[in-house]
């Protein structure tokens, strides 16, 4: 049963990373990778985390990706465009790339297989319930915890001096640069 | 209820705080925060000197308190189950990297007002950036390692990105962003290997604390996970110091971000790279004399070690020598030289004697704070000489100003000098202190590698200063203004340079120190 | 028939997964009703009133008019999107609904010991809102998929509202939380019980639940936040260019939202299926004690139900900018507030 | 029961993926997306050592990892905007300014 579930969840995530990746419109990628997140979750179910699969959701596919969604229909980025001479140099890449994948599957599930000791399964673990990854964030993890309090303070104030409005008071001269070089559109300089 | 499922012992139900321990990140982290409020609160005009001011006083403070816990404490040298700790490795990095951050800020106090740019902001980041070049340095644990590298590079991508209205700022902000995230993904994933494969045959659980990491390497579960955990990290680390396969990021990001921040990215992320990579690989997979699982993994490390670092100081230098451009020329040197610094890494991972590795880490610290200050002091000058945007970087735009402008030409001079490794400034004192130390190991062929890459160096190095001083200058010259913050960030450079090339026994005496509180519990 | 058998336990599940589904779907449907009667009462006007007695059987004449209604798709839409994000709204508003308690622990013949909740578990509170992130999609993805100004517009206004007061519905979350020590739904309702109703948590955690109400309207979409779908200024906005069927479902799933968020509140706030005094009538346990609990649980959650009509039918709506303004100024503070609050208090011991 | 190795498999398939996506794509927000795929994909292999072991360590990893996640989206995204502000595409190939 729990491998039936392992496998559909593994399927669904996979496909999706895979039509991610294939994908060229930005807003199917998005999609997609909600997919993953979401099968992810589903994943850490199987594994007896549940706390871990509720904040995989939260964060990711209910703050990250609504993010990203966001940004994609604000911008209305556009589709990748197809170029077929990249394309043709990308090719022996992709099979060098699922060679790789293939032989580090492999090489993974070898060694894991033959090696001395054989975990008990997890479903029976009670480590991931939320008082025990509770009490491992305020005593083991007290000073990473309270360090991410400062990355984000930091995230804050970068995302926001990046992405607001630019005063006028720094148009000025920088606006008169960047028309002179080659790339810019009309349209930008205003 | 039993609620510590997955907690080794019971101890550890309460925290193990000390933040006394933890004081000269504490003050940098909360300059930031305080810096953050005065510019909220203050007129625009008064914000570049009050938040520079803070910056600058906040550095101090924590210059002090490393010191006093490097000479005076008596406690514990471990603190949050492992997360800290304090040993000479931590406070030589933070001393490295609290002169930087001062200098940075020295450069840019100006530089925010001439590009209109919010001072409050970009002081903070700088601070925050300190904050976790100083965490990668004194983490000892890999979770504090990655946090402290997050900490640094998500606050210099923006800062990379500062000029939002000029699109070379953006897009080198957005190359070094999916670089970066593209190497900490690396990196990260090479952690949760290492954390799997350290767990043990009869059950127990991997760990991320690297001092167990070590102790574990030969008891390890899954050994080939561990190898490939290792190569990811390295990998990681690659990204992050900028080695020659990985450096394809360096040269356009250092031409696109601002001067100023130039300057603090090829110094100050770079020693704190290399603080992180020396606590992983130095302490995680020491180097051992019996045969089994960390002799092999060490073996391994270090032979891709060397060829890495021909590797990366070839490609620095042979492409330095085709550049127009003076900033990806110096971000091509910065290249070489983290070739360099590798040799001195790969001297002191092969050390089979304590005293030797303790040798070799302090030359490498050496050579760190003597290359931090020279590019500093490089790039100083190329944003004086750029003036706001950026505009002037061409090398022609150096023709035959080393007579209008003496001082500059010379400050520029010194600093080129040193970073050829020229006698008697401190490129030339830190060079040999590396090789050395490598030579010590026996890496002769290494240390010839990198003599033929000196002098090959010396081409492009030498060039600036001959356009400087022996070229017609074509177009009409007025000499820029030089602000009294620059004009003393120029000054401290060039003793700085001297001091360390001419005098560097004072400095190395005391890289070489163990921190009181250590040599105590060592009875020597 | 072993009911310790995994197959028949799934199958008493999904079953009573889809009777839950049937009773809300119909609980829906009188809602609409009974909004349009109450709107009209509060307008001193009659509403719907011939479809049955009284207008009842008008949910289905909805109903039907919905299915024959002839399906419009924009020319120029993103077809798979444009299907695909009714769905989720919809979906993501059922997924909830699994995990509310809606009554006490009642020993039936037979199946023995039961506990009135389909899906118990450690993390449920974090389930809740894990799947309420998820609605967004739908709201965000139909405006972009419609191919139409207003609808982008109606879909990012409706985004940025839902992230903007998700945060603060979280947090008014968190004083429950940190007073009742679980995420578990059934331990918080349990908790809640006996003193006659003074230890529901509306007591001690008043600003939380004021919060939360306030934030739950504009989670819902519902008026005086209704800015997503502002008929004068964005004809309709993200739904706009949806019709028949799948204009039912986003009409459902804000129905079902509403009905969850009334459901939360109950459950976290008002004792959920908890009767003052209830126990001195009959046992804890028995048949008849459960049965005036869930009708005790389903009065409060229909009280809700009300306020919401009622809001509707009393409150003019917000402009865009001082929705948000008051999210993030004011609301958000205050939801902080109050954690500091009730840590300081638990902490302390007096909580 | 499901074992550790095909956890760890996924997460290295995913991790694949998420890597090969980084090459391939040309749209800035595309390649970011990949980039918080590898992330992910080094989750599962951190939850599974965690549960198989009975150490919560790698769970509490896992949570620090998706804070870091959340901060580089949001500082990504600004950049991102920043860019597009002053050039109206986000092609990498287009980003020529800077020549390689």
């Amino acid at each position: 049963m729990t491998i039936l579930i392992f496998l559909l969840l593994a399927a669904l995530t996979v496909g999706c990373a895979i039509a991610m990746v294939a994908q060229r419109n930005p807003l199917y990628s998005a999609i997609a990778l909600i997919g993953v997140f979401l099968g992810m979750a589903g994943i850490y179910v199987t594994l007896a985390a549940p706390f871990i699969a509720a904040i995989q959701v939260i964060v990711y596919a209910g703050a990250i990706m609504v993010l990203v969604v966001f940004v994609i229909m604000l911008l209305n980025v556009e589709e990748e465009v197809r170029r077929p001479i990249r394309l043709r140099y990308l090719i022996p890449l992709g099979v060098f790339l699922a060679a790789l994948l293939f032989a580090e599957t492999a090489f993974i599930i070898y060694f894991i297989e033959t090696s001395a000791y054989n975990p008990p399964p997890a479903t029976q673990s009670n480590v991931g319930l939320t008082a025990s990854v509770g009490t491992g964030l305020f005593t083991k993890y007290l000073l990473p915890f309270e360090i991410t309090s400062l990355l984000i303070l930091m995230a804050i104030v970068g995302a926001i001096t990046l992405a607001r409005r630019v005063p006028a008071l720094e148009v000025g001269g920088r606006r008169m640069q960047a028309a002179t070089t080659e790339s810019e559109k009309p349209s930008a300089a205003d | 209820m039993n609620i510590y499922f997955g907690l080794q012992t019971a101890t550890q139900q309460f925290a193990d705080v000390n933040l006394w321990l933890l004081m000269p990140e504490l003050i940098v982290a909360s300059a930031g925060v305080l810096v953050m409020l005065v510019d909220a609160f203050t007129k625009r005009l008064d914000q570049r000197w009050l938040t520079g001011g803070i910056s600058l006083i906040g550095l101090v403070a924590a210059a002090v308190s490393c010191v006093w816990l490097w000479t005076s404490w008596t406690g514990p040298t471990e603190a949050f189950f492992g997360m800290i700790v304090l040993d000479r490795l931590r406070l030589s990095f933070t001393l490295v990297f609290l002169v930087v951050s001062a200098l940075s800020v020295l450069l840019s106090m100006i530089w925010v007002e001439w590009e209109r740019l919010p001072a409050g902001e970009f002081h903070a980041l700088l601070l925050f950036a300190t904050a976790g070049m100083m965490l990668m340095a004194s983490g000892g644990d890999l979770v504090m390692i990655f946090l402290g590298l997050e900490l640094l590079s998500i606050s210099t991508y923006v800062m990379a990105g500062f000029r939002r209205t000029d699109v070379r700022s953006n897009e080198a902000s957005m190359k070094y962003f999916i670089l970066g995230s593209f190497s900490s993904a690396f990196l990260l994933y090479g952690t949760a290997l290492v954390y799997g494969a350290t767990a043990m045959a009869n059950g127990t659980p991997g760990t991320t604390n690297i001092r167990e990491i070590a102790q574990r390497l030969d008891t390890a579960l899954y050994p080939p996970l561990l190898f490939a955990g290792a190569a990811m990290l390295l990998i990681g680390f690659g990204f992050k110091v900028a080695t020659a396969p990985f450096h394809v990021w360096t040269p356009d990001v250092y031409e696109g971000a601002p001067t100023p921040v130039t300057a603090f990215m090829a110094a100050g992320p770079k020693a704190a790279g290399f603080a992180s990579f020396m606590r992983v690989f130095l302490f995680g997979f020491p180097f051992v004399v019996a045969a089994g699982t960390a002799q092999r993994l060490h073996s391994a490390w270090i032979a891709v070690l060397v060829v890495l670092a021909v590797i990366t100081m070839t490609v620095g230098n042979t492409a330095a020598i085709l550049q127009s451009n003076v900033k990806r020329m110096l971000a091509y040197s910065s290249i070489a030289h983290a070739g360099y610094v590798l040799v001195g890494l790969v001297a002191a991972g092969a050390a089979s004697d304590l005293g030797q590795r303790n040798e070799a880490i302090a030359a490498v610290v050496f050579y760190l704070l003597v290359y931090s200050i020279m590019t500093l002091g490089a790039f100083a000058v190329v944003t004086i000489l750029a003036r706001s945007g950026d505009r002037r970087t061409e090398i022609e735009d150096y023709n035959g100003i080393g007579f209008d402008s003496p001082w500059l030409a010379f400050a520029f001079s010194v600093s080129l000098l040193s970073l050829l490794g020229v006698p008697l400034t401190a490129g030339f004192m830190g060079k040999v202190m590396v090789f050395s130390a490598a030579l010590d190991q026996g890496y002769v062929g290494l240390v010839v590698v990198a003599v033929l890459n000196t002098v090959v160096s010396a081409y492009y190095y030498l060039r600036l200063i001959v356009v400087m001083f022996f070229r017609e200058r074509s177009g009409a010259w007025n000499a820029p203004l030089v602000p009294a913050s620059m004009a003393i960030a120029l000054a401290l450079t060039v003793v700085g340079i001297f001091y360390l090339g001419i005098f560097p026994g004072r400095v190395i005496e005391v890289f070489q120190a163990s921190p009181s509180v250590i040599s105590r519990l060592l009875g020597t | 028939m072993d009911l310790s058998n995994p197959y028949i336990q799934a199958a008493l599940q999904f079953l009573a997964i889809f009777i839950t589904f049937n009773v809300v779907l119909m609980i829906v449907a009188y809602t609409v009703l009974a909004e349009r009667r109450i709107l009209g009462f509060i307008q001193g006007r009659l509403g719907p009133n011939r479809v049955g007695p009284g207008g009842v059987l008008q949910p289905f004449a909805d109903l039907l008019k919905f299915i024959f209604k002839e399906e419009i798709v924009p020319d120029k839409s993103t077809r798979f999107v444009y299907f695909l994000a009714p769905l989720i709204a919809v979906t993501a508003a059922m997924m909830t609904l699994i995990v509310y308690p809606f009554g006490p622990r009642v020993t039936l013949p037979y199946f023995g010991q039961v506990e009135l909740v389909i899906a118990r578990f450690d993390i449920a509170l974090l389930y809740v809102l894990a799947v309420t992130s998820i609605g967004v999609y739908g709201i965000a993805l139909a405006g972009w998929a419609s191919n139409s100004k207003y609808s982008l517009m109606g879909g990012l206004r409706s985004s940025a509202q839902m992230i903007s007061y998700e945060l603060s519905l979280g947090l008014s979350l968190v004083g429950v939380i940190l007073m009742s020590g679980t995420l578990d739904l059934y331990e918080i309702v349990e908790q809640q019980s006996g003193w006659y109703g003074f230890k529901w948590n509306i007591f001690p955690q008043f600003i939380g639940f004021v919060v939360y109400l306030t934030s739950a309207i504009a989670e819902t979409n519902r008026v005086p936040f209704d800015l997503p779908e502002a008929e004068t200024e964005l004809v309709a906005g993200f739904h706009t260019e949806y019709s028949a069927l799948k204009f039912a479902l986003f009409f459902m799933a804000e129905y079902i939202n509403m009905f969850t968020v009334s459901v939360l509140a109950t459950t976290l706030f008002l004792g959920g299926w908890n009767v003052p005094g209830l126990a001195l009538l009959f046992s804890p346990g028995s048949i008849p004690f459960a049965v005036f609990s869930v009708i005790g649980f389903f009065v409060k959650v229909f009280f809700f139900l009300f306020l919401y009509i009622w809001l509707r039918g009393t409150l003019p709506r917000f402009r865009f900018d001082q929705l948000m303004s008051f999210g993030w100024k004011f609301l958000l503070p205050v939801a902080l507030l109050n954690v500091v609050l009730t840590a300081t208090l638990v902490w302390l011991g007096v909580l | 029961m499901v074992p550790l190795s095909w956890y760890l498999a996924l997460s290295a398939v995913l991790f694949t993926i998420g890597a090969a996506g980084v090459i391939i794509k040309r749209n800035a927000i595309a390649m970011f997306m990949c980039i918080e795929l590898m992330l992910n994909a080094t989750n599962i292999t951190f939850v599974a050592f965690s549960s198989f072991f009975r150490d919560v360590t790698g769970q509490l990893f896992v949570f620090i990892v998706m804070t870091v996640a959340a901060a580089e989206a949001a500082v990504g995204l600004g950049i991102i905007i920043a860019i597009f502000r002053n050039r109206l595409s986000l092609d990498v190939d287009d980003a020529s300014v800077l020549k390689y």
